[in-house]
C-alpha cells in the first residue's frame, strides 16, 4: 500500500443520509462515478428525523470538522412529515452551535432526492471545500476522547 | 432610463407581481373604461412584465382609469392591475412639467354642482 | 461482546480495484468483538454466502458485518444467509464501500483508508446490534369502503370479486353518487345512467358486499389488518328491509315543496322521497326537517297508504361495530359554493346556473324531463355562455388554487349536447385554458369547436348583468381579438370548481390519514404509490385523492380494490422490526412523542409501577403500537427523557458509528 | 353613545345635506358624533403606490385624533371612507410606511392602526342595528320601490374595507327595509359612475352613469340612494331619460325618523 502526504488538512465530515431519498442519492452519485472527497463518510439513518442533536454534539466531541443532514425534498418525506421536523430543529441547533463557536458554515441541511446523484456529489464537494477552508474545528472537541 | 429600470420602478412603486398573471383576462372583461382605454388591462400587467413599458408612459390610457378597483377585487390571482396603471401614471407625471392637469384649466371645467372631492381627486391623480 | 465475523468483497474489480481489500480484512480483525475477517471474489454469490454460513457455525459468531456494495443492494441476501446459518438477520450490518467508497474515488490510500473507517463503523454498531423479531398481526378478512360514488362501488365490486367481503357506508339513502346526477359522460356521450345503474344493482346482489346507506362513519380504531369501525346509521323511519321501494308513500306524502337536491334544488320532492327511480337499496327515507309527523305528531299520511307497515316514526339512529382489515376512502367531492363569485349573478339570476345544475336541465330524469329550458320562465334559451375556470386556478382566497381538472372536457360535452339537440342555440365558451389531455379528448374538444361551431373564446367574463326582459348581459373579454364584449344570453352556465367533500376532514382526523392544505388526501408516494395513503391499511379511491374524472375514477379505484386484495389475501402482516420502544421506567407521560408521530401509533396508558420504597405508584407512559410504527424516528428526538428510542438505529449504534468515523 | 366623526371636505361644502341629515339622524338614534378637531381633507382618493407617504399624513393625523379619543371615527362620505379603511390599513399592516408616517408626524405616541374606522352605515348596522331603527321610523318608505347604490369606494378593495361581500352587498338594501321601503337589487350598483374622470372626460362619466342608471331603472327602481357626493353628481348630471332621481341615503333615513326639519 502506498504512503502517501498527509500535510494537507483532510477534513473529518459526518453525513447523515435518509435511507428513503439521500442514501439512494448518495448511491445513484455512486453509480454513476461521480467523485467526491472521501473525507465524507455518511451514516444511514431511516429519515432525517431520526438524527438527535446528541449525534451532532457528539461528531463535533469527537472531532468532526463539519456535520451534514440530507433528507427528502420537502413534501417528500417517505414518513410525510419527518423532514419539516429536521428543517426545524436543524435551525435551531445550527444557531445554537454558531453562538457557541462552530461556525455555520460546518453545519448544513440538504434535500436530496433518490435521483439527484448529481447534486449529492456536487453537495459533498462543495461543503468539504467550504470546511477545508475553515481548518480544523477546536470547538467542542473533547481532547479525552481523542487520548484513546 | 434603462427598460429594465422603468420596470423595476413601476413594480416597485406598485408593488405588484406581474408574473402571477395567468393571462384569464377578467380584468379586461371587468374594466368600465375598456373602450376608452388604447391599452387595456391586462396588457398593462402583460407589458410591464415583459418590459415593454414605453408606450404605456406614453399613453392616454393611464388617464382613463377610474380607479374603481373592480380588477382588483375580481382577478383570480390578486395581481391587481389597476396598482400598476396608477404606478405608470405616476412615472409619468412625477417628471418635471409633466402634470396631465395644470390650475389653468381648472375653471373652465367646473360646474356649480361639482364636488370638492372631485377637483382634489383629479389633482392628487394627475398632478405632482 | 459479540462474536464478530468481517467479509470483505472485491466485487470482482468493482471494489477491489481502488480498495485493497485485503488491507481492509487486515486492518478490521484488530477490532473490539471481531473474531474472523475474511476476503472473498463474490461475496453474494452462492459460495460467497456459503462462506458466510460456515463461517458463523466455525466460528459461533453472532454478528456479522458485510463490506460489499449498498444495503439497498444485497442486505437482503445476507441476512437470509445469516438466518439461514441459525442467527438473528437483524444482527447483519453492511459497510457500503462500494457506492459509497470505491466508485467516486480514484486513489487507493484514501479509499482503503475510508473503507476501513466504514467497516469499523459498521463494526461498532453490529457490536450493539440486538436480534430482532418481526412481529406478526393477523388480517380481518373484510374491506370498508367509505363512499358509495362510483369510486366506491368501483373498489367493492373488485374486492367482492376476489371472494372478500365488502361493506359500503353512504352517507346519502341512495349509493351511486354525483354520477348519478350526469345525464352524459365525455368523450364517448354514452349515457351515465345506463352505465353506472348496472354497477349499482351488481353491489346491492352481490352477496359479498353489504350496504349501509343513510349511514356515517362514527369513529375508527386500530390499525391495518385490524380496524374496529364504528357506523351510524340514521333513522331513516322506515324499515329497510320491509319497504318494498313501490312509492305510494313518495306519492302521497302532503309536504311537496322540499328542494329537490337530486336536481340541484330546482324542483322539490315530497318529505318521504326516494331519490331517483333506479336508487340502491330503493327504500323511502323521511326526511325529519320537512315530515309534519316528525315536527308535530300530525300527519301519519305515509304509514296509512304503506301496504307493508314499514313506516317507523320512532326509529333512532343505531351505532354498528365491526372489524375490518382495510379502509378505502372514497369520500368524493362538491362542486364550491358561488358566494364569492358574484360578479356573475349566481344569487341574482335563476338562469346563471352551475354545470352540474345544466347536468338536471339536460337528463331525462331531470326537472324539464330532458328539455333544456331557463329555470326562470321555461323558455328555450338561444344564447348560452359557458364560463370556465370560476373559483379554479384562483390564488385570491375566493377559490381554489388548483385546477379542476373535469371542467375543460364536460364544458365541451355540454356545449356539443346543446349544439347538436339545438341547431338555432348560439354557444359560447370562455376558456383561459383548454386542458384536454386524456385519450380522445382533444379530438372531442375539437369536435365541438370545428364540426358543431361551438364559439370558444379567449378570456374570461368580468360581470353578468341580468335584466328585467330575463336576458343576461355578460361583459367579457375577447384577448385574441382584444376586444371587450357584451352578449345578451340567455342562460349562464359557471364551471364551478371542485371541492373534496366536507366529511372529509373529520374522516381524515379518524383515520390518522394526512391531507393537503386543500382537504384532499395525500397519497403515500405520488407517483409510485398514488392509492395508498401513508397511513397502513388506508387506500384512496376518486376525487377524495385529487380532481379526476370518471374513466380516471374508475382506474384508481381498481387499482385500490388490488391494493386491499394483496393486503386482505395475507392471514398475517410482518411488520418492520425496527420501530420505536419506549422505556417505560423513563417516560414522563409528556405526549411528546405523540404529537410528532405521523401515524398515531403512540398511544398512553396509566401502569402501576413498583417504587423503590415497595409502594406502587399508577404513571402515565406511553407505548408504541408495532404494528403501526413504521419506525421514522420523530419520536426519539423529541422524547425530552430520552425514553424513547428506535430498534435497529438505537441512540447508542448510531453514536458509536460516529465514534468510529470521527476516530 | 360617542364616536368621532370625520366629515370630509365634500360634506362641508357642496354635501352639505349629506352631513346635516347625517348629524340629525344620529341624534335621533342616540348617538353623539364628535368632529375631530382640525381635521384635513383626506385628499379623496386613496394613494395606491407604496412609495407614497406624504399623501397620506392627513388621514392618519385624523385617526390618531380618534385613537386619543378613545373612539371609534365614522365617516359617511364613500370617499373619505375609503381613504381612511385604507390608509388605516397601511398603518397597520405596512411596517415600511408606519415607520415613515410615524417619523414624519413625530406624534406623542405612535399610530400603528389602532382606530377603528366605521362608515356610517356598519354604525347604523353594527352599533344601532336595522331593527331598533325599524322601531323607530315615523314615516316608512312604504312602497317606495329604492335601489341601492354602492358605487366603487363602499365596497372595494372588499378583502381591506371588510363592509360586505363586494359582490353581493346587502348593507344598504336591509337599510331599505329598515326604513319601510322595497329595496330594488340591480347588478350594476356596484360598477363604477366614472368618478373623478368626469372632470375631463364627461362621455365617460355620462357612459358610466347612464348604465346604472338604466340597469336601476330596467329593474324597477323609483329612486336611488348613495353615499358618495361624487356620484350623486355623476348620476344626477346624467339622469336623462331615466327619471330616477338620487338621494343621500341619510336624507331619507331622516325623513322617515321624522327628523327632516
Amino acid at each position: 500500500m502506498q504512503v502517501k502526504e498527509t500535510n494537507e488538512f483532510k477534513p473529518k465530515i459526518v453525513a447523515f443520509c435518509c435511507n428513503w431519498c439521500s442514501y439512494a442519492g448518495a448511491d445513484l452519485a455512486g453509480t454513476n462515478r461521480l467523485q467526491y472527497p472521501a473525507d465524507v463518510k455518511i451514516i444511514r439513518v431511516p429519515c432525517s428525523c431520526r438524527v438527535n442533536p446528541m449525534f451532532i454534539l457528539r461528531a463535533f466531541q469527537r472531532g468532526a470538522d463539519g456535520v451534514i443532514l440530507c433528507g427528502c425534498h420537502p413534501g417528500d418525506c417517505h414518513y410525510t412529515t419527518g423532514n419539516y421536523y429536521t428543517r426545524r430543529r436543524m435551525t435551531l441547533l445550527f444557531s445554537m452551535l454558531d453562538y457557541l463557536g462552530i461556525e455555520k458554515e460546518r453545519t448544513r441541511v440538504e434535500w436530496v432526492s433518490a435521483a439527484e446523484g448529481a447534486k449529492f456529489a456536487a453537495t459533498m464537494n462543495d461543503f468539504v471545500a467550504t470546511v477545508t477552508k475553515l481548518g480544523e474545528n477546536k470547538r467542542l472537541e473533547d481532547l479525552r476522547c481523542k487520548a484513546k | 432610463m434603462q427598460k429594465q429600470d422603468k420596470q423595476e420602478l413601476i413594480l416597485r412603486i406598485s408593488g405588484v407581481n406581474a408574473r402571477k398573471c395567468m393571462r384569464c383576462g377578467k380584468c379586461s372583461a371587468t374594466c368600465p373604461a375598456y373602450d376608452e382605454m388604447e391599452y387595456h388591462p391586462h396588457q398593462f400587467v402583460y407589458m410591464v412584465e415583459s418590459g415593454n413599458i414605453e408606450p404605456l408612459l406614453s399613453s392616454d390610457s393611464i388617464y382613463k382609469c377610474l380607479t374603481c378597483f373592480a380588477c382588483v377585487e375580481r382577478c383570480p390571482r390578486d395581481v391587481q392591475p389597476a396598482k400598476l396603471i396608477e404606478a405608470v401614471r405616476l412615472a409619468v407625471i412625477r417628471e418635471q412639467d409633466k402634470n396631465h392637469m395644470k390650475k389653468g384649466d381648472l375653471p373652465e371645467l367646473l360646474d356649480e354642482d361639482l364636488p370638492q372631492q372631485a377637483i382634489v381627486s383629479a389633482f392628487r391623480k394627475y398632478t405632482k | 461482546m459479540q462474536k464478530i465475523g468481517v467479509f470483505v468483497c472485491h466485487c470482482g474489480t468493482n471494489i477491489a480495484a481502488t480498495v485493497d481489500v485485503k488491507a481492509v480484512a487486515e486492518a478490521l480483525k484488530g477490532e473490539p468483538g471481531v473474531v474472523f475477517s475474511t476476503d472473498y471474489q463474490y461475496m453474494c454469490s452462492e459460495a460467497g454466502q456459503n462462506l458466510i454460513k460456515n463461517s458463523i457455525k466455525e466460528y459461533g459468531l453472532t454478528g456479522v458485518v458485510v463490506c460489499s456494495c449498498s444495503p439497498r443492494m444485497h442486505e437482503q441476501t445476507f441476512r437470509k444467509a445469516a438466518q439461514s446459518a441459525g442467527i438473528n438477520p437483524y444482527m447483519v450490518e453492511i459497510a457500503n464501500i462500494r457506492e459509497q467508497c470505491s466508485w467516486i474515488h480514484k486513489d487507493i490510500w484514501s479509499a482503503t483508508e475510508k473503507a476501513i473507517i466504514l467497516g469499523k463503523a459498521a463494526v461498532a454498531k453490529v457490536q450493539l446490534n440486538a436480534p430482532l423479531t418481526a412481529g406478526e398481526s393477523p388480517v380481518v378478512k373484510r374491506a370498508l369502503v367509505i363512499g358509495g360514488g362510483i369510486a366506491g362501488i368501483q373498489t367493492a365490486l373488485d374486492i367482492a370479486e376476489a371472494g372478500f367481503e365488502v361493506d359500503i357506508v353512504e352517507k346519502q339513502p341512495t349509493i351511486g353518487g354525483k354520477m348519478t346526477q350526469i345525464d352524459k359522460t365525455f368523450p364517448t356521450l354514452d349515457c351515465a345512467a345506463c352505465i353506472l345503474t348496472p354497477k349499482m344493482v351488481d353491489c346491492a346482489q352481490n352477496e359479498k358486499i353489504k350496504i349501509y346507506s343513510y349511514s356515517e362513519v362514527a369513529d375508527v380504531k386500530g390499525f391495518v389488518g385490524n380496524f374496529t369501525v364504528k357506523i351510524k346509521k340514521k333513522a331513516r323511519y322506515v324499515d329497510e328491509d320491509k319497504c318494498t321501494g313501490c312509492g305510494i308513500c313518495t306519492e302521497k306524502c302532503p309536504v311537496k315543496n322540499v328542494p329537490n337536491e337530486f336536481n340541484m334544488g330546482m324542483d322539490n320532492r315530497r318529505a318521504i322521497y326516494i331519490p331517483f327511480a333506479q336508487a340502491v337499496p330503493k327504500v323511502a327515507t323521511i326526511d325529519a326537517n320537512y315530515c309534519n309527523m316528525l315536527k308535530n305528531g300530525k300527519c301519519g299520511v305515509c304509514s296509512k297508504f304503506c301496504t307493508v307497515g314499514a313506516i317507523d316514526y320512532k326509529q333512532q339512529d343505531t351505532i354498528v361495530e365491526e372489524k375490518y382489515g382495510a379502509i378505502v376512502v372514497a369520500t368524493g367531492f362538491n362542486p364550491i359554493k358561488l358566494d364569492d363569485f358574484d360578479e356573475f349573478a349566481y344569487s341574482q339570476s335563476k338562469d346563471v346556473i352551475t354545470s352540474l345544475e345544466f347536468e338536471r336541465l339536460t337528463n331525462a330524469a331531470g326537472p324539464t324531463s330532458g328539455t333544456l329550458l331557463r329555470p326562470s320562465d321555461g323558455k328555450h334559451p338561444h344564447t348560452i355562455v359557458f364560463v370556465q375556470c370560476v373559483g379554479s386556478r384562483d390564488t385570491s382566497g375566493c377559490g381554489k388554487t388548483y385546477c379542476s381538472k373535469i371542467c375543460c372536457m364536460y364544458t365541451a360535452k355540454h356545449a356539443m349536447l346543446t349544439r347538436e339537440k339545438y341547431p338555432d342555440t348560439d354557444v359560447y365558451v370562455f376558456y383561459i385554458d383548454v386542458r384536454t389531455p386524456g385519450k380522445n379528448f382533444d379530438e372531442f374538444y375539437r369536435r365541438a369547436v370545428e364540426e358543431y361551431g361551438v364559439h370558444y373564446i379567449k378570456g374570461m367574463v368580468g360581470k353578468v348583468v341580468p335584466r328585467s326582459d330575463g336576458t343576461l348581459m355578460v361583459q367579457a373579454s375577447d384577448l385574441l381579438s382584444n376586444e371587450q364584449l357584451h352578449i345578451n344570453a340567455d342562460l349562464v352556465v359557471l364551471a364551478a370548481a371542485i371541492e373534496p367533500d366536507k366529511s372529509a376532514r373529520s374522516l381524515a382526523t379518524m383515520l390518522t390519514a394526512s391531507m393537503d392544505t386543500n382537504d384532499f388526501f395525500t397519497e403515500a408516494h405520488p407517483k409510485l404509490r398514488p392509492v395508498e395513503s401513508p397511513t397502513a391499511g388506508i387506500f384512496l379511491s376518486g376525487v377524495c385523492q385529487g380532481p379526476k374524472d370518471i374513466p380516471e375514477t374508475v382506474s384508481q379505484a381498481s387499482a385500490a380494490a388490488a391494493k386491499v386484495i394483496g393486503l386482505l389475501a395475507k392471514d398475517k402482516l410482518t411488520c418492520n422490526p425496527c420501530v420505536a420502544q419506549a422505556n417505560e421506567l423513563m417516560c414522563n407521560g409528556c405526549s411528546s412523542c405523540e404529537k410528532v408521530c405521523p401515524y398515531g401509533a403512540i398511544t398512553y396508558s396509566d401502569k402501576e409501577f413498583r417504587m423503590p420504597d415497595r409502594t406502587t405508584a399508577i404513571r402515565r407512559v406511553a407505548s408504541v403500537n408495532e404494528a403501526v410504527c413504521q419506525g421514522c424516528g420523530a419520536c426519539t428526538v423529541a422524547c425530552p427523557s430520552g425514553a424513547m428510542d428506535l430498534k435497529g438505529f438505537s441512540n447508542s449504534q448510531i453514536m458509536a458509528e460516529v465514534d468510529a468515523i470521527c476516530k | 353613545m360617542i364616536l368621532s366623526y370625520y366629515p370630509g371636505c365634500t360634506l362641508k361644502t357642496k354635501a352639505k345635506d349629506l352631513d346635516r341629515y347625517g348629524r340629525k339622524s344620529a341624534e335621533a338614534l342616540g348617538i353623539t358624533l364628535e368632529e375631530i378637531p382640525d381635521w384635513q381633507c383626506c385628499g379623496g382618493v386613496y394613494p395606491i403606490a407604496k412609495d407614497e407617504i406624504a399623501t397620506k399624513l392627513s388621514s392618519v393625523r385624523a385617526l390618531a385624533a380618534a385613537k386619543a379619543a378613545g373612539q371609534d371615527l365614522v365617516t359617511l362620505c364613500s370617499a373619505c371612507h375609503n381613504v381612511l379603511k385604507q390608509v388605516n390599513n397601511d398603518m397597520k399592516t405596512d411596517e415600511e410606511i408606519a415607520g415613515k408616517a410615524n417619523r414624519y408626524l413625530g406624534l406623542s405616541e405612535e399610530y400603528h392602526g389602532e382606530t377603528n374606522v366605521i362608515h356610517y352605515l356598519e354604525m347604523l348596522r353594527d352599533k344601532v342595528g336595522f331593527d331598533k331603527i325599524k322601531e323607530l321610523v315615523k314615516n316608512p318608505f312604504t312602497g317606495k320601490k329604492i335601489g341601492a347604490y354602492y358605487g366603487c369606494l363602499l365596497l372595494r378593495p372588499g378583502k381591506v374595507l371588510k363592509m360586505d361581500n363586494p359582490e353581493n352587498p346587502k348593507i344598504m338594501e336591509d337599510f331599505i327595509r329598515a326604513i319601510g321601503g322595497t329595496p330594488v337589487i340591480y347588478p350594476m350598483r356596484n360598477e363604477c359612475c366614472g368618478g373623478y374622470v368626469t372632470l375631463e372626460d364627461k362621455a365617460l362619466a355620462n357612459k358610466r352613469s347612464g348604465k346604472v342608471l338604466e340597469n336601476a331603472k330596467d329593474m324597477g327602481a323609483d329612486m336611488l340612494i348613495t353615499a358618495c357626493p361624487l356620484c350623486l353628481y355623476n348620476l344626477n348630471k346624467n339622469t336623462d331619460g331615466y327619471d330616477v332621481p338620487v338621494y343621500y341615503f341619510t336624507e331619507l333615513l331622516a325623513e322617515a325618523l321624522g327628523v327632516k326639519d
